[in-house]
C-alpha cells in the first residue's frame, strides 16, 4: 500500500493523474491474476523469489499475496503459507467433503507418530535420544517408515562417540501439516516447559529450537555419501552406538 | 504390596483389550515400560508434578509380579524397570543417610523419573495435536491437476569470428585445390596442334610469324611450354609432308609459317628471304 | 460479477476493504465454497452429476456452476467446460506462465558456419550458389538453423529459373561478430596474412569484397509477403530450384 501511495505522489505532477491510477489498479489487477495462475497451475508450494521473476520488478509480491490471501479467505479454496512458500489448498473446513480414504488407511504406527513428534519437536536427534524420551528402544523399522513418508530426512552425524545420525524434518513435513515454520508446531510451549525442547544441545538460545535450519550445528558434522542409502535401505543394519 | 492397588490395575488392564477376559495382563499392550508407568500415573488422577513415586512403583511392580504368575513373556525392557524401581523403592524407603558416595539421593532419582514421564506425556500430547492438524492429501488438497510449467530451451547461437573465417578460408581453399590439378591433364596435344594450325594457317598464303597463332592459347602463362612444343613439332610434321613452309631467319628469331604454294612461287617474308626452312 | 473485479478496483480505499470482505464472506453460499473446492481438488474434470451428490439436493448445479465461472472469468484461472465436464484452468491469457524458457548456449555446426561464411562473403547468394561453393549440398536445415541465429535474413528472389531465394547477413550479424561494417570482414591478402590462407595457391583464388546493401540488386526481386514465414518454417520445403 505504501508503494502505491508513493506512485501517486509521483504520478500527482502530471495533469493525467486519473488515468495513470486507473492504469495502475489495471496493473496491479493483472499482477494479481499472474500470482492466481502461477499458484493454481503450480505442483508444490512458490516461493516469493520464483513468482517475483514473472511480474514487473516494481511489483511488491508480499504486499499483493496478501491481498490475494484476503481474497480467497472466505472461500472454498484458500492461499496459505507452508515452509515459508505459498499455495492453494482447500478450505479445512471442507474436509468432510474431500476425506480421501486410502490415504487414512496408510496410518502410521503410535511408536511412529511419537517418533515423528520427538524428531519434530527436539531435532535435530538422534535415535538413542528418541529411545531416551520415549524409554524403550525403537525399531529400527520405524524411522525407516518415517523416512519413507518423506517427513523426517537423515540431516547428518552427531559429533560424539559412535558418530550417532541425527534426524530431522523437512519441507514435505510443514507442506503436510500446514505449518509455516516449526515455531508454529502446536503445543512447542507446553514442551518447553516439560524440559523437552531447552536448547541445552546448541547452547545458544539465538537459535530457534527445535530447528530444521538445514545448516548443521555445531554438534553435527555431515553424513559420508554412502549414509543416505543406509538410511532408508530396512535391511541395512546401521547402529548408532 | 496392596491387593486393593493391583486389582484397580488390572480393571484398567482389561478396560484396555475390552474384548478379552478380565484379569489379562497385556504388556504388548504398552510402548514400554514409561508407556506402562505413565498408564499407572494417570490412574493416580493428580498432576504428575505430585505424583507419588513409591506407590507409581509398588504398582509398576505389582503388574509385572502378576504377569509373571500367568507365565506371560515380558520384554527386557520391562524387566530393567522392574529391578531399577524395586531399587528405587528401597532407597526411598530408607534413611537418606545411607546413600552410596557420590550418588544422586533417592529423591533426585524419584524426581527424574517423574520429569521422564513428564516429557513423554507432553511429547504424545504434542503428538496428538500435531496429527490433529489438517493434512495434506487427507483434511486439505492441492489442486488435482496442476498445470506443470514446460521447459522450453531456447538455443543461443554461438559463433566467433576466427570460426567464420577459418571455415570460409579453409572450404574455399579445399574447393580451389581440386581445380589446380585440372592443368596438368590439360596438356596441348600434337593431334590438337595440328589440327589447330591446319584451321588457322591453312588459309594464309602470307608469312605470319608463329607466335600469332599461338596468342589465343597464351593467356595462360603456365599452358605457354606444352602449347610451344606440341605447336613446334605439328609444324615439323606438317611441313614434312608439304602442307606448310617454315621460315626462320636466325636462332631464337620468330618463326614464320605459310600455307606452301601450290606454284612454288609467292611474296617474301616481310625482312628477307627463308633462309632455312624448317630449322629449329 | 464485477464483484471481483469491483473489489480490486477500490483496492486502494483501505477502509471499505475488510467491510467487504466480511459482507463478502456473509453472502457467499456455502455452496460455492463446496464446488470452488471440489474443483480445485479433483483430478480429473467432474461433471454435474457427481457434485450434485455432494450438494443439498435443492441446489441448482447448473446454475451455481455459471455462477462460479463468471466470479472466475477475470481472474488468472477459470472455470472452463471441457467435453461436457467442468474444471479449473490456466486463463488462456497467461498461458505465457507455463512456459519456462531457459537459454542455451549451442554451437553452430561446422556446415552451418561455412555457409554463413559464404552467405556473408558472397551475399546475396542462392542455396545453390552455397552449395556451389561449398561443393557439396546444403541442407534445408542448416539454412533454417541460420534463419534461427537471426544472423541470416532472406533477401530476395534472384531473377533466373525457378526463382531462386537470395540470403544475405544483417546487422545482429555484423554485431555478433564485432562488425562494424561488411566491408570490416578481411580480404584476401589479409587472410594470408593470418595464415588461413595458404599462399602459395594459385592466382585464380580470389575472396570477393563483400556487401550487404539491403537494396536489392538488379538481377533480385523482392519476396512475396509469405516469403518469410515459409523461410522460418522448419517444416516447409522450400526449393531453390
Amino acid at each position: 500500500m505504501a508503494k502505491f501511495a508513493e506512485m501517486r505522489v509521483i504520478i500527482g505532477d502530471k495533469d493525467k493523474d486519473e488515468e495513470d491510477v486507473v492504469a495502475e489498479r489495471a496493473d496491479r489487477a493483472e499482477e494479481l491474476r499472474i500470482l492466481e495462475a502461477l499458484l493454481f497451475a503450480a505442483e508444490a508450494p512458490l516461493d516469493e523469489k520464483d513468482m517475483a521473476k514473472r511480474l514487473p520488478a516494481s511489483a511488491d509480491v508480499r504486499a499483493l499475496l496478501e491481498q490475494l490471501q484476503k481474497e480467497y479467505e472466505p472461500r472454498g479454496v484458500n492461499l496459505v503459507r507452508v515452509g515459508g512458500k505459498w499455495t492453494m489448498r482447500t478450505a479445512s473446513d471442507l474436509a468432510w467433503l474431500l476425506t480421501n480414504e486410502s490415504v487414512v488407511s496408510r496410518k502410521l504406527s503410535r511408536a511412529a507418530i511419537e517418533t515423528l513428534a520427538i524428531v519434530a519437536y527436539h531435532q535435530p536427534v538422534t535415535r538413542a535420544e528418541v529411545e531416551e524420551i520415549r524409554g524403550v528402544s525403537t525399531s529400527k523399522g520405524t524411522l525407516d517408515v518415517l523416512l519413507e513418508t518423506g517427513w523426517v530426512r537423515l540431516r547428518g552425524r552427531r559429533k560424539a562417540p559412535g558418530r550417532p545420525v541425527t534426524y530431522g524434518t523437512n519441507d514435505v513435513f510443514l507442506a503436510h501439516f500446514g505449518l509455516d515454520a516449526l515455531t508454529d508446531l502446536p503445543g512447542l510451549d507446553e514442551l518447553k516447559g516439560a524440559g523437552l525442547v531447552d536448547g541445552s544441545l546448541s547452547g545458544d538460545f539465538s537459535v530457534p529450537v527445535p530447528s530444521d535450519d538445514p545448516a548443521l550445528r555445531e554438534d553435527e558434522e555431515p553424513l559420508e555419501p554412502d549414509d543416505l542409502d543406509l538410511g532408508l535401505a530396512p535391511a541395512a543394519e546401521h547402529r548408532e552406538e | 504390596m496392596n491387593a486393593e492397588m493391583t486389582d484397580v490395575e488390572f480393571e484398567s488392564v482389561a478396560e484396555r483389550a475390552s474384548d478379552e477376559p478380565a484379569l489379562v495382563v497385556d504388556v504388548e499392550g504398552f510402548e514400554g515400560p514409561l508407556d506402562l508407568l505413565l498408564t499407572l500415573a494417570r490412574q493416580q488422577k493428580v498432576d504428575l508434578t505430585k505424583i507419588s513415586i513409591l506407590a507409581l512403583a509398588d504398582q509398576y511392580l505389582s503388574f509385572i509380579e502378576a504377569a509373571r504368575k500367568m507365565r506371560l513373556e515380558i520384554a527386557a525392557d520391562y524387566l530393567v524397570m522392574a529391578a531399577w524401581l524395586a531399587y528405587l523403592k528401597s532407597r526411598l524407603l530408607l534413611p537418606e543417610q545411607h546413600a552410596p558416595e557420590g550418588g544422586a539421593s533417592a529423591e533426585d532419582m524419584a524426581n527424574a523419573l517423574a520429569g521422564r514421564l513428564r516429557r513423554l506425556e507432553a511429547i504424545r500430547q504434542a503428538a496428538e495435536q500435531l496429527m490433529g492438524r489438517p493434512q495434506l492429501g487427507r483434511d486439505v488438497f492441492a489442486r488435482g491437476l496442476p498445470e506443470p510449467i514446460e521447459e522450453i530451451k531456447k538455443p543461443e547461437w554461438t559463433a566467433t569470428l576466427y570460426d567464420l573465417l577459418s571455415a570460409y578460408a579453409t572450404r574455399r581453399q579445399t574447393k580451389a585445390r581440386s581445380f589446380v590439378r585440372l592443368p596438368t591433364r590439360n596438356v596441348w596435344s600434337l593431334a590438337e596442334a595440328r589440327e589447330t594450325l591446319e584451321r588457322m594457317v591453312g588459309q594464309s598464303f602470307d608469312w605470319s610469324p608463329l607466335d600469332q597463332y599461338l596468342i589465343k592459347y597464351l593467356v595462360e602463362p603456365a599452358m605457354i611450354p606444352t602449347v610451344l612444343a606440341s605447336t613446334f613439332a605439328a609444324v615439323l610434321e606438317l611441313v614434312r609432308e608439304g602442307h606448310m613452309e617454315a621460315n626462320q631467319q636466325g636462332s631464337f628469331a620468330p618463326l614464320y609459317l605459310r600455307r606452301k604454294q601450290p606454284t612454288g612461287g609467292g611474296d617474301p617474308l616481310p625482312s628477307g628471304p627463308p633462309a632455312a626452312a624448317g630449322n629449329a
